[in-house]
């Protein structure tokens, strides 16, 4: 049996497959470690962090909806310090390389997160989310703004060597200005896409099911609009793409790497499938093999053609 | 953590009250306690999306086999009621932190409707040579009763009181009042004191009579009755342990899907996992008032 | 059995019932009279009318997608002249308010579609499709500028004396901007949602499936979204609103009338139930008559309370 | 137009190839035409959504019956051949344009791979005691045709031919060789000119032979198969009809999704439904190349 060489490099970032897992979806990595190694991961990005601690959102925080789900999380989090003192320790252990999620509400923050994170860690990336609709102080502000965005990256850039993984927001009219103004800004790497903004309301109280009334739309539902955006980024920068939103089998990976994406991540899935990374993992090797390519890389942006 | 295991029975208890008996065999049954949940795939395409939590009601651990009961709610219980002996099922689990096992003294526990499910697991996994257990439950209606567990309760042997909102069976009323009588006749409920709200710290505990008394309280049902059992424990200081319900997406602590919040010893506001930190939780931390 | 007042009044049009079909996916109602007789629903909205007559997309222009569709129909149309000679003295038979949907490609076509659709036949109201994703020269443009969507109402106002639906776009960062716009521009009554911008990928031939590339996602995948948009705009703008997007059964436009819509219409899942439209009507009698609603009217926007 | 069928049968044909026939009771074979087609929901959520468009293979009046074959193609026919005898599904039709059915001469039928299907429905209409009917067919191998209809075809008493790709059943090549040796044998083939492509018209149809000759073609297959037969049909001048597949929505020709171009004999270019106009088109208006 032929092996095809899975390594995946991101500009400045290398990992040993293209299969990452999402932020908000994975916890601290921890949780999925009944289910398998986690080292086979090519990273893990963990749930978003801010300066603060936060409780985030009241109950409900999610809402099933056709082949989708919505969450209004909120950001709950440690906050940076308990996070570099109690969480990053564990996460070394993990031996797989993670991605840290940063969230601000000001410019400041970002730079101040990006600052606090070592550059010799298991860290392997920051991701600065611009882009989480579940806050009311900013975030989705910053990501559908060009300018503001590429304000962001810049704060970041400037206080961290780590690689930068830009990631977007949907709730835009056009994902090319953001992917331009990030690429401008400094990003080395362009992740998308976070959750599109969505809601339900309650047959029985008649009221909004999310107690933050509107959240974010994930999951198999979102994955036309997200090989959409991969594809017109793809075609309009040249920065290498993590593609996500929505994918649950290897197929819906491969179609996220032949629209452009060099990477791809798993959200939603895990909830249904802890297995599924593992699955996309050798199946885009089985997809690989049967079309005679030798390395994953090939796949990437073939839609293109 | 994740099972693929074979459907034995999956039947309808009753055709008024909707609600199925599903028995599966596999290895959840080697680990799984009382008041822990499996995290069930139902269906076989991508909608619906998420797996449905189900309380673990019965454990044969002999014979490698839980059994669960389920009542029709909406899409996905639907579905599951369709599925056929020899069939199988992925479950996830088995998950969570369940009920606390007394090893002496008195366990009361409190039901209401279909709360009644988890509790059965626990009937059972009691030593009842040590424990004396009684079982207080509520429901609607006789046909209700009857149709969801009240053979069940029979069978196992447990000494208990039912009572009805229309009076059709046992006493007319709520399972909070057979709480409240069963407190009094124990001499250990705290007349109340009109200064409103005990929930939420022990502080408002003036002493400690259940727990000297040696009995404790488990209950399971809607989120109401839960908090009017909390505030009857309180009052009698008993300790109370409650299973509360969330929407959930992953079930292992990843998502913070499914949170409920709670008050540390030290007063402060924490959002704590059904899935993982609980479902079943201490009742004076739970903040039964959630607001932002 | 109390019997529930369904009339419903927008703006100038009043309707037997709040229930409609969506353009584009009900043909010129025609296609569907063999499933029941069409005048029990409260309105039919024919496919988008440009000035000339239109082929449209090449094919593939469908593709299934998760709980949704896309479609790059591309406009597919007759022109105005033969939807006014052979088409409209069809739909008269039909017995129904007819709502005609029209496209343009410069202000000039909005006016001049206008101007030449009578006001004293079974056309009850224009629906002016500023959203239509699926062609290069337009459509979506004027959907995503608040300042064009009010010159393309104003100048169709200017033109016809029939109510008007402004039809809105979700492809945009905010939808309430749009709102305001088509409002300004003399809308009576505004529709949304169009369908979100999407594309897939065909594993096979490593090619985008639609021939077009890129498509409309429909059906019940979007319902999330276009509950959250129906709820903005009736929070921002006092107009009755028509709302859609993967209402598939009547709790699903029960959602939408709580978020608050007055009237909502059926599109995608006619292609799956074509007894959908009906269900939905006796479904939300049934549901007003369980709440105690005397009229359906009621219960447009309770989600707000 | 929309029934619920009940499944009489819904069976495996062959290991190998995973192709089914499933036998629905109900009222579509009162009206189904050969050529027709049914569109079926198939499971029972929202996802897949789109009905599936199915040939109508064979309809049994009498009986109330209608038999369809299907290949397991992705998930929407793998949820089909879970259904089982006894289960209802919803379909919609008979829809479509059917084939002609001629009265007299001879019918020569040409089905590449599973585009048989259609034309078993074709045979069994045929009135052979007035028409010859002669079915030519290609496949990729004996293991593929013994599956998918052989023993079919033989039951039927058909006059047939056939052709494998690695000849290992019938004449090694396509199908489209059987039937340029069937036309060449009829005497009507023009020798090609090499002046390139006929099709798109009647323009190229130098002499009416095959019309003349009383005979007609009949012809379901991939895309690229159907074009050759066109081809080699106009060049014989004889009558062609070919049953097209496009990706379906609505299936009643609501929507627009599932068009072919086509030239009208104006020489103008139009789109066409395949669901509604079709899927039974003559291969001469068809337009080949399809570019925007
Ligand atoms: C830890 C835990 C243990 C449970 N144990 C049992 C059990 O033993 N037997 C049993 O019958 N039910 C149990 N439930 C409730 C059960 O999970 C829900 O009834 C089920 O998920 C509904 O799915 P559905 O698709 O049928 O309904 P849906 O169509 O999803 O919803 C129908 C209704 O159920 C409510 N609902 C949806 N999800 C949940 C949820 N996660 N928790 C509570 N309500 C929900 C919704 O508000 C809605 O009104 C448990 C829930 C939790 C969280
Ligand atoms: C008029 C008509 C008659 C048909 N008759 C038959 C028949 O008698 N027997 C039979 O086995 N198949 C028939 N087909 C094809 C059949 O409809 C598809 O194979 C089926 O819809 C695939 O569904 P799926 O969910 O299994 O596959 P999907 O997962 O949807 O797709 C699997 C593959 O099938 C292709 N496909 C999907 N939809 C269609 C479509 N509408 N037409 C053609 N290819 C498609 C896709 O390109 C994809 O590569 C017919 C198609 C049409 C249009
Ligand atoms: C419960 C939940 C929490 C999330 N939290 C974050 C977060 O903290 N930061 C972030 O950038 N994205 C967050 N996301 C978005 C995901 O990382 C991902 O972009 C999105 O879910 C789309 O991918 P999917 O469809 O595979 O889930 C969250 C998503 C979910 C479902
Ligand atoms: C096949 C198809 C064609 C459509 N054509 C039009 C159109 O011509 N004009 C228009 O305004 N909307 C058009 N739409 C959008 C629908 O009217 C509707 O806004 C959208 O599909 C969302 O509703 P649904 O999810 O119920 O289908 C079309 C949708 C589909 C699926
Ligand atoms: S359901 Fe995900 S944390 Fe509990
Ligand atoms: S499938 Fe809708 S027109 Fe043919």
């Amino acid at each position: 049996m032929k092996k095809i060489d899975l390594t995946t490099r991101l500009g400045p970032l290398e990992l040993k497959n293209p299969v990452l897992t999402s932020s908000g979806t994975y916890g601290f990595g921890e949780e999925y470690r009944a289910f398998f190694e986690l080292s086979r991961l090519g990273a893990i990005t963990v749930k978003g962090i801010t300066p603060l601690p936060r409780l985030g959102n009241p109950p409900p925080r999610v809402a099933e909806t056709p082949a989708g789900m919505l969450n209004a999380v909120g950001l709950q989090n440690p906050g940076v310090e308990a996070f570099l003192t109690t969480y990053l320790p564990r996460l070394e252990k993990l031996n797989t390389p993670i991605i840290v999620n940063i969230s601000g509400f000001s410019l400041d923050d970002y730079g101040l997160l990006a600052s606090m994170m070592p550059d010799h860690s298991c860290i392997a990336a920051l991701e600065v989310n611009i882009s989480c609709p579940n806050i009311k102080e900013g975030g989705l502000a910053f990501g559908t703004d060009p300018k503001s965005a590429e304000q962001v990256l810049a704060v970041t850039r400037k206080n961290t060597k780590l690689p930068l993984i830009a990631k977007l927001s949907p709730n835009v009219t056009d994902i090319v200005p953001l992917a331009k103004a990030v690429a401008n800004g400094g990003a080395d790497i362009i992740s998308l896409i976070n959750t599109l903004l969505g809601m339900r309301i309650d047959l029985d109280t008649g009221r909004p099911v999310l107690g933050n009334i509107m959240g974010g739309l994930s999951g198999p539902a979102v994955l036309p609009v997200a090989v959409r955006m991969v594809y017109q980024v793809y075609k309009a920068v040249s920065l290498p793409i993590i593609g996500m939103g929505g994918i649950s089998c290897w197929q819906d990976a491969v179609e996220f790497m032949l629209a452009g994406a060099s990477a791809i991540s798993v959200g939603t899935a895990n909830f249904i499938n802890p297995l599924a990374p593992l699955e996309i993992i050798s199946g885009l090797e089985e997809y690989c093999r049967r079309k005679g390519y030798n390395r994953v890389g090939e796949l990437v942006g073939l839609a293109h053609r | 953590m994740l099972h693929q295991e074979i459907v034995v029975e999956n039947q309808r208890l009753a055709r008024e009250a909707d609600i199925y008996r599903l028995v599966l065999k596999g290895t959840v049954a080697d680990t799984a306690q009382p008041g822990q949940f499996v995290h069930i795939k139902v269906g076989s395409t991508l909608d619906p999306l998420l797996r449905r939590p189900i309380s673990v009601a019965g454990i044969n651990r002999p014979n490698g086999e839980i059994t669960l009961f389920y009542r029709v709610a909406g899409r996905g219980t639907r579905l599951l009621a369709g599925v056929r002996p020899g069939e199988s099922l992925s479950l996830l689990g088995p998950v969570g932190k369940g009920f606390t096992l007394p090893t002496a003294g008195e366990l009361l526990l409190v039901a209401g409707g279909i709360g009644i499910f988890p509790l059965f697991a626990l009937v059972e996994a009691v030593d009842r040579s040590q424990v004396k257990v009684k079982m207080l439950w509520g429901g609607a209606n006789r046909d209700f009763l009857e149709a969801v567990g009240r053979e069940t309760l029979f069978q196992m042997g447990v000494d208990y009181a039912v009572a009805s909102l229309d009076g059709s069976m046992g006493q007319p009323g709520l399972v909070t009042d057979l709480l409240a009588s069963e407190l009094n006749k124990k001499g250990v409920l705290v007349p109340e004191t009109g200064e409103g709200n005990l929930l939420g710290s022990d502080a408002g505990c003036p002493e400690d009579w259940g727990r000297k008394a040696g009995f404790s309280v488990a209950a399971c049902g809607p989120r109401g009755m839960l908090r009017a059992v909390t505030e009857l424990c309180i009052q009698a200081g008993a300790p109370v342990e409650v299973s509360l319900e969330e929407r959930m997406a992953c079930g292992v602590g990843a998502c913070l899907g499914c949170v409920c919040t709670v008050r540390t010893t030290d007063g402060a506001l924490e959002r704590k996992r059904v899935c993982q930190d609980g479902p079943v939780f201490d009742g004076r931390e739970v903040v039964w008032d959630e607001k932002d």
